[in-house]
């Protein structure tokens, strides 16, 4: 997909607006995940509204984030960091054989500790 | 010179340009001099002199002499006619009322000098030149000038005139001077050296004043050691400090006034080397805001009565030397 | 000999905790010349107050000590006390046993001693105080504005408002300032000229205000109530009363290569001309460098045009001499030079601009009638890169301001909504350090510059600009996103960082006025007294106190003109009390206190005495006149003779309290 | 055998009533410690203080004189610093020429704001007093009871 499409497409999908972002840092403030991920919430904010997304999309941070939604939450200017990290998620997994997790995946991750129910969501989450 | 002056002295008396005359006159010995009023030409002829120990500096008077009725005619050496531009700038003599006579001056004698040689009795001395010749009641003696000279005198700063009316003999130069030699020999010496050196000096101070009276700066109408409203009055020395606190108020308050005429070393009683104290004062001023001559320019701004942005710092002072 | 009364005061505490009060009240009650003491808690409260008045009262005071906190605090207090109980308010003293010894020392032994020397240093004194009352000099009911731009207008109307006559000094042909030059006003975007116009009309039409313009002040004498002010009115060539403005020799004046100073020079004048259309007053000017009938005597087309023969080439500078209770400093600001900033290339690209540049070409009465168009090839600039904080925040050394510029922000959000608002095609950049935009609806400006404008703000310096093949090489950082960025610009715009205008310096020196060493002139209290100079009677108004947008200086002009009708609203002004003077009988008349004085507050006259030895003598004696003397004491230490003292400060009473503290 | 008394100098401070006491006041109020050896004279301005004051002080028994007013340029009367400035220097120059050991004065420009400064200025004068001892060359001993 072109550039600028990809960043529509994005913003489409996630309903965010970019642009109202002041940079402040506080949802990469807030992120449990922030020490797992290469883009942190801001970058993923900023990036997009710079049309700067092909990054974004090769990298594994997409699956790092847990959706806590802290950010959002949080987010002085109610820019949703987490709605535009699902949307370029979104937009990696919606391409042909991008899904992220596959079925004969699971078996090997099955555990005591874990919820299967986690599984269930995460195939949900990173699958088409 | 003597004759030459004797005659302007009757000239002006006689053409009623002046109505008095302010030289020096002899006294009991040829070297005791005192400065004095001539009214009359016969006067004049009968008693006025001009020689090697002529050295008072006459411009002090006029401050009073102003102050009179008609005009006085003065004869100035060139040290002298600083003082009088600075008495001028300060306002303190009537411009109107003196006629300043230059008189050139080859250098004044020190007779404590001439003692110091064992040299009694003098009963005339001759110039011949670079020497003297000394007839005292024990006979004839030659000496070299320069060996006598007063201190001010070998160390002379300058022989123009600054200002005058009308000049007899020759213009001088301003000339080179050595005399900051002695203040750097001091500034050399340690602290407690330089402190011995001025106890022993002051200690001797009398407080008779003859410096202050004889100082063409301090003409105040009412010197503050003198006023019981100053707070400081005080007339007699009784421990070390007094004089030292009479010597630095003094040269403090003459201080960018002070043209360095060297009377206050010349009347001390004590043989105080007192124009050391207010020559360091001009040495500094020269060092530190630039050259600076009392009574040279009268639209000049005195050191004290002037700034710049840029000036030193009190602690500065110390720390170049180390 | 002196009735003291001494009042240690506890400050509850404060002194109680460290200084045994009641060791120091009995102490200095021992005091030669103490008739009474006694310690409180707090003395500056009205029971305390009541202690002293009652002792006055009762014990026949002639004086009073008051160890307590600094006299900076309560000195006036106490002195109040004193007065309301018939005594003179000079006639008391303050030992400062709390700043200057309780708070700073632990032990209490010898605090209470500190506080025991520093009441008898205070007694001392007391020993030696007169009663003093401060004079009292008349007001002149007039002001004088220095400076024609927003903040002296504004000034100018409020005084004339009031009912008092103003004159207003501008050095420029009309008054208007840099507003005039300014298109739109953030953050409500309306026009600068439609809100400036009117005002500058209202100056010129108000009975009550004069304009000098074209004029400077040329020498100022005198003091708080009464400046005599000399004003030099530059020859514009052109009589202002015979002159209609017609503008016809503005339109035939051969001479057509002068640039344009109300256009940055951005584009060509007349040697005659009239700066702008709504000009103040609307009057030609004759600009001498570059005229050929001054500067060769042959030409003299605009006195051949002018139908009201107001052309006069054998006009002189002239001077009026005029009398004012009050001076308003309104100089303003100018851009620093940017030709020392090499790496925006500045000097070597026209289209490297400066925002004030930027305000000409996007108005619609400037060079290029209000069309955004490249300096360079008049084309229209597809992309436009705005730099922040040029030569602001920067360390002392090098050629830029240490301080924040202040209006930068707000302005480049304005010119860069703006341009993305006529020409959505654009492409607006802007590098910052920080977005600061503290003011009233001043962020949701520079937000909707963000958010519906599009513009890509971008945290970095430009690091450096380089002109290739008509384009603008821009390189920058990105500190957010943590790379380099290379941008081809069409056009950039440096944020300037502004500084006061040159003619402040010298003006402050007329003024007796003090400045910062950013040459901004500085308030006589940076909170509380933000509009007047620390010297009684000149008044602040504008950026020539440090930066302000234009909601903030017409605050302040305000703010400066109710000040000023404060000031002439008074028939006579009250005078420091503590003020030199000179005993005449002392005095030798040298003219060296005179010198010193800051404020020619010093003056001589001759006089006859009767002289102790009864003859009567003219003498030339310094004389100090009151109402100026400020009471520095700067003549007292000069005078040789010790002629000259000081009221409350005299030199036995310093030296009464040396006394006491060295015994 | 003499039991030795510490040394507790005495310190005249030459305030200027709107930089240097105003620094004076905000270093106690910030609590700022400093030694109870040093006492404050208020003068309108630094160029209010004479030569004669200082003298006078350690005539008195003062051990060592300082001078604090208003930075150069910041002056309440524009230009009072300027003048002591010359003055002082001057006058310390001669005092040093006379032999007075020159660490006994000293003239420090402290602002209203630098509280710090002036507590930190007291500490280390004091410290350079004492170390030098005893006025003893300038002391004027008709002074002494």
């Amino acid at each position: 997909m072109e550039q600028k499409n990809l960043k529509e497409e994005i913003l489409r999908i996630s309903g965010v607006n970019p642009r109202k972002c002041m940079k402040c840092g506080k949802c990469s403030g807030t992120c449990p995940s922030y020490e797992e991920m290469d883009f942190h919430p801001h970058q993923f904010v900023y990036m997009v509204e710079s049309g700067d997304i092909e990054p974004l999309m090769a990298s594994g941070s997409l699956y790092r984030c847990l959706t806590c939604f802290a950010c959002v939450e949080r987010c002085p200017r109610q820019v949703e960091p987490a709605k535009l990290i699902e949307a370029v998620r979104l937009t990696v997994i919606r391409q042909q054989g991008q899904n992220h997790l596959k079925p004969d995946q699971l078996p090997g991750m099955l555990d005591e500790d874990m919820p299967q129910q986690a599984l269930v969501s995460a195939m949900r989450k990173f699958a088409k | 010179m003597q004759k030459v002056i004797r005659e302007k002295a009757i000239e002006l008396l006689r053409s009623g340009k002046v109505d008095r005359v302010l030289g020096w006159k002899e006294g009991e010995f040829f070297y005791d001099q005192t400065p004095h009023l001539f009214l009359s030409p016969e006067e004049v002829e009968r008693t006025f002199v001009y020689n090697g120990f002529s050295g008072a500096n006459l411009s002090k008077y006029l401050v009073k002499e102003g102050l009179k009725e008609g005009v006085v005619a003065v004869f100035l050496k060139p040290c002298d006619t600083y003082s009088f531009s600075q008495l001028l700038k300060e306002h303190r003599i009537a411009r109107d009322k003196i006629w300043a006579v230059g008189i050139p001056c080859e250098g004044k004698l020190d007779i404590e000098l001439l003692r110091k040689m064992g040299i009694r009795g003098i009963k005339t001395i001759e110039e011949k030149g670079d020497e003297l010749l000394v007839s005292t009641i024990y006979g004839e003696k030659t000496v070299a000038k320069k060996d006598v000279l007063a201190e001010r005198c070998a160390n002379c700063k300058s022989r123009k005139h600054v200002l005058y009316d009308e000049l007899l003999g020759e213009e001088g130069e301003v000339l080179d001077s050595a005399r900051f030699d002695q203040i750097e020999k001091l500034e050399q010496m340690t602290s407690e050296e330089r402190f011995a050196f001025w106890q022993n000096e002051l200690s001797r101070c009398i407080r008779c004043n003859a410096c202050r009276n004889v100082c063409p700066a301090c003409t105040c109408e009412k010197c503050v050691f003198d006023n019981a409203d100053s707070g400081i009055a005080s007339k007699a020395p009784a421990s070390s400090f007094e004089e030292q606190n009479f010597h630095i108020i003094r040269a403090f308050h003459v201080v960018g006034r002070c043209t360095d005429c060297g009377e206050c070393s010349r009347v001390c009683p004590q043989g105080i080397p007192l124009h050391l104290i207010n020559r360091k004062f001009i040495k500094d001023i020269n060092a530190f805001y630039g050259a600076y001559q009392a009574g040279e320019n009268p639209d000049e701004r005195a050191p004290l009565t002037n700034y710049s942005t840029e000036d030193m710092e009190p602690g500065d002072v110390f720390k170049k030397g180390e | 000999m002196q009735r003291i009364g001494v009042f240690v005061c506890w400050c509850g505490s404060n002194i109680a905790a460290t200084v045994d009060v009641k060791a120091v009240a009995e102490a200095l009650g021992k005091e030669p010349g103490v008739v009474y003491f006694e310690d409180y808690q707090y003395m500056c409260s009205e029971e305390g107050q009541n202690k002293i008045k009652n002792a006055i009262r009762d014990y026949k005071l002639t004086g009073a000590v008051i160890c307590s906190c600094s006299p900076r605090m309560h000195e006036n207090t106490f002195r109040k006390a004193a007065a309301a109980a018939g005594i003179n308010s000079f006639m008391v003293e303050i030992a400062n046993i709390r700043e200057q010894c309780s708070w700073i020392h632990k032990d209490k032994v010898s605090a209470t001693e500190k506080a025991i020397i520093l009441g008898r240093a205070a007694i001392a004194k007391v020993h030696l105080n007169a009663p003093l009352t401060a004079g009292e000099s008349p007001v002149v009911k007039r002001a004088l504005v220095i400076g024609g731009g927003i903040a002296g207008i504004q000034t100018a109307l409020d005084i004339a408002d009031a009912g008092f006559e103003v004159d207003i000094v501008e050095k420029k042909p009309t008054i208007g300032g840099k507003m005039s030059q300014i298109d739109k006003t953030f953050p409500t975007l309306d026009c600068a000229a439609c809100i400036l116009t009117p005002k500058m009309v209202d100056v010129a039409q108000n009975e009550k205000i004069r304009i000098f313009s074209y004029s400077e002040v040329d020498a100022v004498k005198g003091f708080v109530g009464n400046f005599k002010v000399s004003i030099r009115r530059k020859a514009r060539f052109v009589d202002e009363v015979k002159c209609t403005g017609c503008g016809l020799c503005t339109e035939k004046c051969p001479q057509k290569k002068v640039p344009n100073e109300f256009n940055l020079g951005l584009d060509q004048r007349r040697a005659i001309y009239i700066p702008f259309a709504q000009a103040v007053p609307k009057v030609a000017t004759i600009d001498a460098d570059y005229c050929t009938m001054l500067k060769t005597g042959k030409c003299g087309v605009c006195s051949k045009v002018c139908a009201a023969g107001a052309i006069d080439y054998k006009q002189k500078d002239t001077f009026v001499e005029e009398e004012y209770g009050a001076i308003v400093v309104a100089t303003g600001f100018n851009p620093i030079e940017l030709k020392k900033y090499d790496e925006f290339a500045y000097s070597q690209s026209p289209d490297v601009i400066t925002s004030l540049e930027f305000e000409r070409i996007t108005n619609a009465a400037g060079p290029t009638g209000g069309t955004l168009l490249r300096p360079s090839d008049g084309t229209h600039p597809k992309k436009i890169v705005f730099v922040q904080c040029v030569g602001s925040r920067e360390d002392g050394g090098g050629c830029g301001k240490t301080y924040c510029s202040k209006i930068c922000c707000m302005y480049t959000a304005k010119h860069a909504m703006l341009t993305r608002e006529k020409y959505p095609d654009t492409e607006v950049y802007v590098f910052y350090i920080d977005v600061r935009t503290p003011g009233k609806s001043f962020d949701e400006f520079y937000r909707r510059a963000v958010e519906e404008y599009g513009v890509h703000y971008v945290k970095g310096m430009v690091g450096k600009v380089s002109p290739e093949n008509g384009k603008l090489m821009v390189r920058a950082s990105d500190l957010i996103e943590g790379k380099q960025l290379n941008i081809d610009a069409d056009l950039v715009v440096l944020a300037a960082a502004i500084e006061p205008d040159q003619s402040a310096r010298p003006l402050a020196t007329m003024l007796t006025a003090s400045m910062d060493t950013n040459d901004f002139f500085t308030e006589a209290h940076p909170k509380l007294r933000p509009v007047e100079s620390p010297t009684a009677g000149i008044f602040l108004s504008g950026c020539c106190q440090g930066p302000k947008d234009i909601p903030e200086t017409v605050a302040q002009a305000s703010a400066c003109a109710a000040k000023v009708i404060g000031l002439l609203a008074k028939d006579k002004l009250t005078c420091n009390a503590c003020v030199a003077h000179s005993s005449e009988m002392l005095c030798n008349g040298c003219s060296t206190c005179e010198k010193v004085c800051p404020y020619g507050a010093i003056s001589y006259e001759e006089k006859e005495f009767r002289m102790p030895d009864r003859t009567t003598r003219v003498r030339r004696v310094a004389s100090v006149n009151p109402a100026v003397c400020q009471g520095c004491g700067a003549c007292t230490v000069a005078c040789p003779s010790g002629a000259m003292d000081l009221h409350g400060f005299s030199n036995r009473q310093i030296m009464a309290e040396v006394d006491a503290i060295c015994k | 055998m003499q039991i030795e008394e510490k040394f507790e100098p005495t310190i005249v401070a030459f305030c200027c009533n709107w930089c240097s006491y105003a620094g004076a006041d905000l270093s106690g109020t910030n609590r700022l410690q400093y030694p109870a050896n040093v006492k404050i004279i208020r003068v309108p301005c630094s160029c209010r203080v004479n030569p004669m004051f200082i003298l006078r002080a350690f005539q008195r028994g003062a051990d060592g004189v300082i001078l604090c007013g208003c930075h150069p340029g910041d002056c309440h009367y524009t230009t009072g610093n300027y003048y002591a400035r010359r003055r002082m220097t001057l006058l310390f120059s001669m005092l040093d020429f006379l032999g007075i050991e020159r660490e006994r004065t000293r003239v420090e420009w402290v602002s209203a704001a630098e509280g710090a400064k002036f507590a930190a200025t007291m500490n280390d004068f004091v410290a350079t007093v004492t170390r030098l001892g005893k006025n003893r060359r300038l002391e004027d001993l008709r002074c002494k009871k």
